[in-house]
């Protein structure tokens, strides 16, 4: 029938970086289509967190991946989503000029770069802000909002940024540059391990195919396994998406605080500081409301 | 004959200044009829009341009893400006366009003998591949006056249509039209300076001064040197 | 018949426009089951927008963008002015320009990021550099045009009285070519605002509180539908007002004074 | 002196002064402390070009922008012309269009994203639809100036005719606002060009292997600096193959036989 | 009388069309020279060339001795185009601009004594704060020649400048020309199509066809209708 030629049809956003390897492992093998045999695979490849949540808004998109605070900005406006397993974690910091030493030395004419408000590096900022000045938002207005790989070229280019807030693999270069250190990791920040990416899907999702949702949920299990398992091969395959050598993404993959796993970490303690700090306007009273049945989720 | 334009106190106002006044005016089928009158005296302004392509402020125009409210393709306008030309037409492409838009579907072959014709009356087999940008001035004008001649409307609007044409070009011209004129008995609108040139063509010629229609001259002798100084003496203030 | 027609053609004509428009927006809001977060109602609007006034700096933000947009707007008017006036003057600097505009004018300021980052970093002279960029090829390109097209005649009658190529570009080739450059300045107006727009979204809040585009990029990234139609509508405002006051005003006294058009 | 100036005179001197800058460039890349991420030199880009030309995508990709483009600015010119010939043979359709302007041309496609998304969604039709709104709105507007500036003689003389209204605006209107159009097609052309590459970057390869904008955008992810100029070069290139194939050979077809330049 | 311009060996092509061919020609300083020919015949091209406006393609004109291979503030021309005026001025701002834009430096009330005088002589008092699109025919051309007088150049260049002026507008206008050329001993190249106005006018002149100079005629009795006819026999083929 018709509805069931619908259902054999899932629309996930695809985007790169280290982060998301299981993706593209579970892309390239073919692990969702084995789990649910006939199922049809849309991957669009999106670029921004923002445009994925509000293609999942329009119905153009089943699933995404994303930091939790994107996330909860999303839930915090009502939309119908919730996690449903978590994906990586990678290290994460603010890179600094030699000169700076800490939060306590960056000045008003200082510039701290990052992806956008509200996303993962953020808010991490904020917290840090609020445990070293007791005010979340001391640096909001320092903030320009630049990709990754701009704002490693404005760090290094010297001019007004003097920090950059950055993850796996632009982190590694900059600190390999003479001239720059790390100030603040995201773990401590955090004050704890956190999941950076998770996966999230729309409730019509879950609920009016709960057989793909559950395809979906095995199949990110198996990819993240298979890069757990073998990452010499899965370096080999990720060299077909990615323009680095094999022996660089294997680097990156085995990273000691590189870790895939698709239990869900973190989540409460970003949902209550960003409603302390009025980032969102409410916080959830049930780990159900934001996370679905069934997904592994650790909290302190 | 019957009357094929009939002008009734028609009026003209340009930012307030009267340009025509209250002026009546019959013309006739197949009349010539020249208007001759001091610069800026509204001349080229009664042609474009004539022809439909400005509104008046008063009074109307009809043409074969009918109101004239927009240009009427059986009223043809060359008009003052040299410029009218396409300049993205040949000599020959702006001749044969008004023919190969019309609506009596002429023919290929048609369409080239007629504007092969008025080429040659206008003497420019030479220069049909030029572009107007490659004229003479008055090579221009000739281009439009054969391409207003080529789709023999009824009535002929010429808005000193001679004025920079050579004396023997002219002349001939001037023969050319009147030999049309007789031909097909069209109905002629013809604004000159020239005296002489109105003398030689009309047989009507009214000045148009202060607004109004001054005089109105039956022109049966044509071409008499007491005739010039006469009607000079008209236009004298 | 006739009388609905003449509503359309009065003087506020365009707000009759603006009217329907937003009848219309406002039926899809309420009658079709779209999502309120991808196409908020009006009031919803218009509440986000009296907020962000009583609370917030839009207004102070909307000045500073346009502040920005008039700065880059002056100087990508002048060097277009100055490049095209001088491939006028010297046939080497013609190619040069042509050159430039054939290899700059596709090239979108986001592909220039890191090299405008690198030269010129991420304050408001990034911006600027962006605006300027977006404004200075398409006037160019107009303001040659324009230049070409003048007739013949007038440019004869400069050099007859020996003019001084300044001279005759200010005194006749300026004039003459009144309808390219009206048609230049919408064109630039309009994508100074674009352009300031995506660069604050890029570059933040430069300078201090920032423009009105780190104010939509804000209301964007933390999910506020409402806030983004909100300023979308001071921009709207404001274009609007320009064009009303602005251009038609400068198209009163010159072409339509002229009878050019 | 006057051979050295001979040199920028010839139909090939817009090759002389790329050859400049390309020598500028490599002097820079080599001789001042830039860091190569920011600033490759010469070699490395062609290095970079050729390496994805033998083992990538890029041909293709350019070939599949091209593609979109070509459709965007088809749609765009077609639309602009329908527009603007609607504008010329009705007041009341002349004031929605002028407000349609006013409201849209100032409007960042990136603004405009969640009602992309929510209605297009987020495949080649979104790019296709952010590049018609690039150029839709600059060709209406030098096609509206365009169509005002025609001598009002040629527009007597076809109604002298009786043409219709379609007559007119193709007979007449067209090829008397020839410099306005082709100003208005180079505009638009560019314009779609960079309108494709910011799409791209946001939207992703939709077409299984994207465009070269998705090229550009990857290398950028992987600071591949050398690529990225490898795609702005290619999108140069191909810039100035259709400015001296296509747009030169319709001014010399066009305005310059007829004299209006 | 000294030499003012000499024409030697002069040619013009036009797409491998001869226009001119080994033009030779001297004026004298105060010469009142007009050219006729038939239209098509070269005037506006030779006058051009006189003028520094194109350039030859062979021979040389020569100015005060002087080469000519550009315009000259000494040698203003009015143009055949009528719509050589700039359509952003009024008739007043349009006479002014060359005085305000000259080297001289004309104060202020200098520049409004003699634009009121030019605007005064063509008539164009009432109409002085009008725009160009807004005149007739014959009013841009009388602006036009009043812009070209009021800097009082040594050399005046006329193409067809009297075309559509009506008969006592011309008639003035001629008279005018004619003092104007005698008290100021202004040389004047004037190219018509009206042999009655060359011989008005002309102390000399010269009939251009097939690309030379085919007669040149020494203008002492005025006026006569036996000299038309000598002339029109002239240009007949
Ligand atoms: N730009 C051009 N390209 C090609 N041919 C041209 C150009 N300008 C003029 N001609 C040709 O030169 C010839 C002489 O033109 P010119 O304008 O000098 O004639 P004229 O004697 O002034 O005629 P008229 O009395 O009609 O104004 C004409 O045959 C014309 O076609
Ligand atoms: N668009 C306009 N706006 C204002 N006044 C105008 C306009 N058109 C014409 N006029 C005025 O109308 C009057 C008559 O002009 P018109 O062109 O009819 O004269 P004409 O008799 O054809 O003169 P000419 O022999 O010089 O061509 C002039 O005084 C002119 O200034
Ligand atoms: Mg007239
Ligand atoms: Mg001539």
């Amino acid at each position: 029938t018709k509805n069931d030629s619908q259902e054999k049809v899932i629309r996930i956003a695809e985007q790169y970086g280290i982060a998301y390897a299981p993706v593209q492992i579970m892309k390239d093998q073919g692990i969702l289509e084995k789990n649910y045999p006939g199922i049809q695979v849309i991957w669009e490849q999106m670029s921004n967190t923002t445009a994925i949540r509000e293609a999942m808004v329009s119905n153009k998109l089943d699933v995404g991946f994303m930091a939790i605070p994107p996330f909860l900005i999303g839930w915090d406006n009502g939309m119908d989503w919730k996690i449903a397993t978590g994906l990586s974690s990678v290290p994460t910091g603010l890179v600094a000029k030699d000169e700076i030493q800490s939060l306590q030395d960056i000045e008003n004419d200082d510039r701290i770069a990052l992806p956008q408000p509200g996303s993962v590096q953020h808010i991490l900022l904020a917290m840090a802000c609020k445990k070293e000045f007791n005010d979340p938002k001391k640096m909001d207005n320092l903030l320009v909002t630049l990709s990754h790989p701009d704002g490693m070229t404005a760090l290094l280019a010297g001019n007004e940024i003097t920090a950059h807030f950055t993850s796996t693999p632009y982190r590694e270069a900059e600190l390999a540059t003479t001239g720059y250190h790390e100030i603040l990791t995201g773990e401590e920040a955090f004050g704890g391990d956190f999941s950076f990416i998770v996966g999230v899907t729309t409730k019509k999702l879950h609920d009016e195919n709960p057989e793909v949702y559950k395809a979906f949920n095995q199949s990110v299990e198996e990819a993240i396994l298979f890069i757990n398992e073998n990452p010499e091969e899965a370096a080999e395959i990720l060299t077909k998406y990615y323009d680095l050598s094999k022996e660089d993404i294997l680097k990156y993959l085995t990273a000691e605080d590189t870790e895939y796993s698709a239990t869900v970490k973190g989540i409460k303690n970003f949902s209550d500081f960003m409603n302390e700090t009025d980032y969102l306007k409410k916080s959830y009273t049930s780990i159900e409301e934001v996370v679905w049945e069934n997904t592994d989720y650790a909290e302190y | 004959m019957s009357v094929i334009i009939k002008i009734s106190n028609l009026s003209k106002l340009y930012n307030d200044r009267s340009i025509l006044k209250n002026i009546d005016l019959t013309i006739e089928t197949g009349e010539f009829l020249c208007i001759i009158g001091p610069s800026g005296g509204g001349k080229s302004t009664l042609l474009n009341l004539i022809g439909g392509f400005i509104k008046s402020d008063g009074g109307s125009v009809s043409f074969q009893g009918e109101t004239v409210n927009k240009p009427n393709r059986e009223c043809i306008m060359v008009f003052q400006e040299f410029d009218q030309l396409f300049p993205w037409k040949t000599v020959q492409e702006n001749i044969e366009f008004p023919l190969k838009n019309d609506p009596h579907h002429y023919s290929k072959t048609e369409i080239a003998a007629l504007t092969g014709t008025y080429i040659d009356m206008v003497k420019l087999h030479e220069f049909k591949d030029f572009y107007p940008h490659q004229l003479s001035g008055g090579m221009k004008q000739r281009t439009a006056i054969a391409r207003a001649l080529v789709t023999t409307p009824k009535v002929l609007l010429m808005d000193e249509p001679f004025g920079s044409l050579d004396i023997l070009t002219k002349t001939e011209l001037q023969d050319t039209m009147l030999e049309i004129w007789k031909k097909t008995q069209t109905t002629i609108v013809f604004v000159t300076h020239d005296v002489r040139e109105a003398l030689h063509l009309a047989d009507q010629i009214i000045i148009l001064g202060d607004g109004t229609v001054q005089q109105r001259i039956e022109n049966k002798t044509k071409d008499s040197e007491e005739r010039v100084k006469e009607i000079i003496g008209f236009l004298s203030p | 018949m006739q009388n609905i027609k003449a509503i359309f053609l009065k003087p506020y004509s365009k707000y009759v426009w603006i009217g329907i428009m937003l009848i219309a927006w406002e039926a899809i809001a309420k009658l079709t089951p779209v999502s309120p977060l991808a196409f908020p109602s009006l009031e919803a609007v218009v509440a986000a927008l009296i907020n962000s006034i009583l609370t917030g700096d839009i207004l102070l933000q909307m000045l500073f963008s346009l502040g920005l947009i008039f700065v880059g707007l002056v100087i990508g008017v002048l060097l277009s002015f100055v490049m095209s006036a001088l491939s006028v003057v010297s046939p080497v600097f013609e190619s040069f320009v042509d050159t430039c505009v054939s290899i700059f004018h596709p090239l979108p300021g986001i592909a220039l990021l890191p090299l405008i980052i690198l030269w010129i970093g991420t304050g408001s002279k990034a911006i600027l550099f962006i605006i300027v960029h977006s404004v200075l090829w398409p006037m160019i390109l107009n303001m040659t045009a324009g230049f070409k097209s003048i007739p013949v005649v007038y440019k004869k009658i400069g050099q007859n009285y020996e003019f001084s190529n300044a001279k005759i570009i200010f005194k006749i080739y300026i004039p003459a070519s009144m309808p390219y450059l009206i048609a230049g300045l919408k064109i630039g107006w309009a994508r100074a605002w674009r352009a300031s727009i995506s660069a604050e979204m890029i570059f933040g809040a430069s300078g201090g509180i920032g423009g009105i585009g780190w104010y939509i990029f804000n209301k964007r990234v933390f999910m506020d539908t409402a806030g983004i139609f909100a300023g979308l509508l001071v921009i709207i405002v404001v274009g609007m007002l320009v064009e009303d006051f602005i251009f038609s005003k400068i198209e009163d006294r010159t072409v339509k004074k002229w009878g050019l058009s």
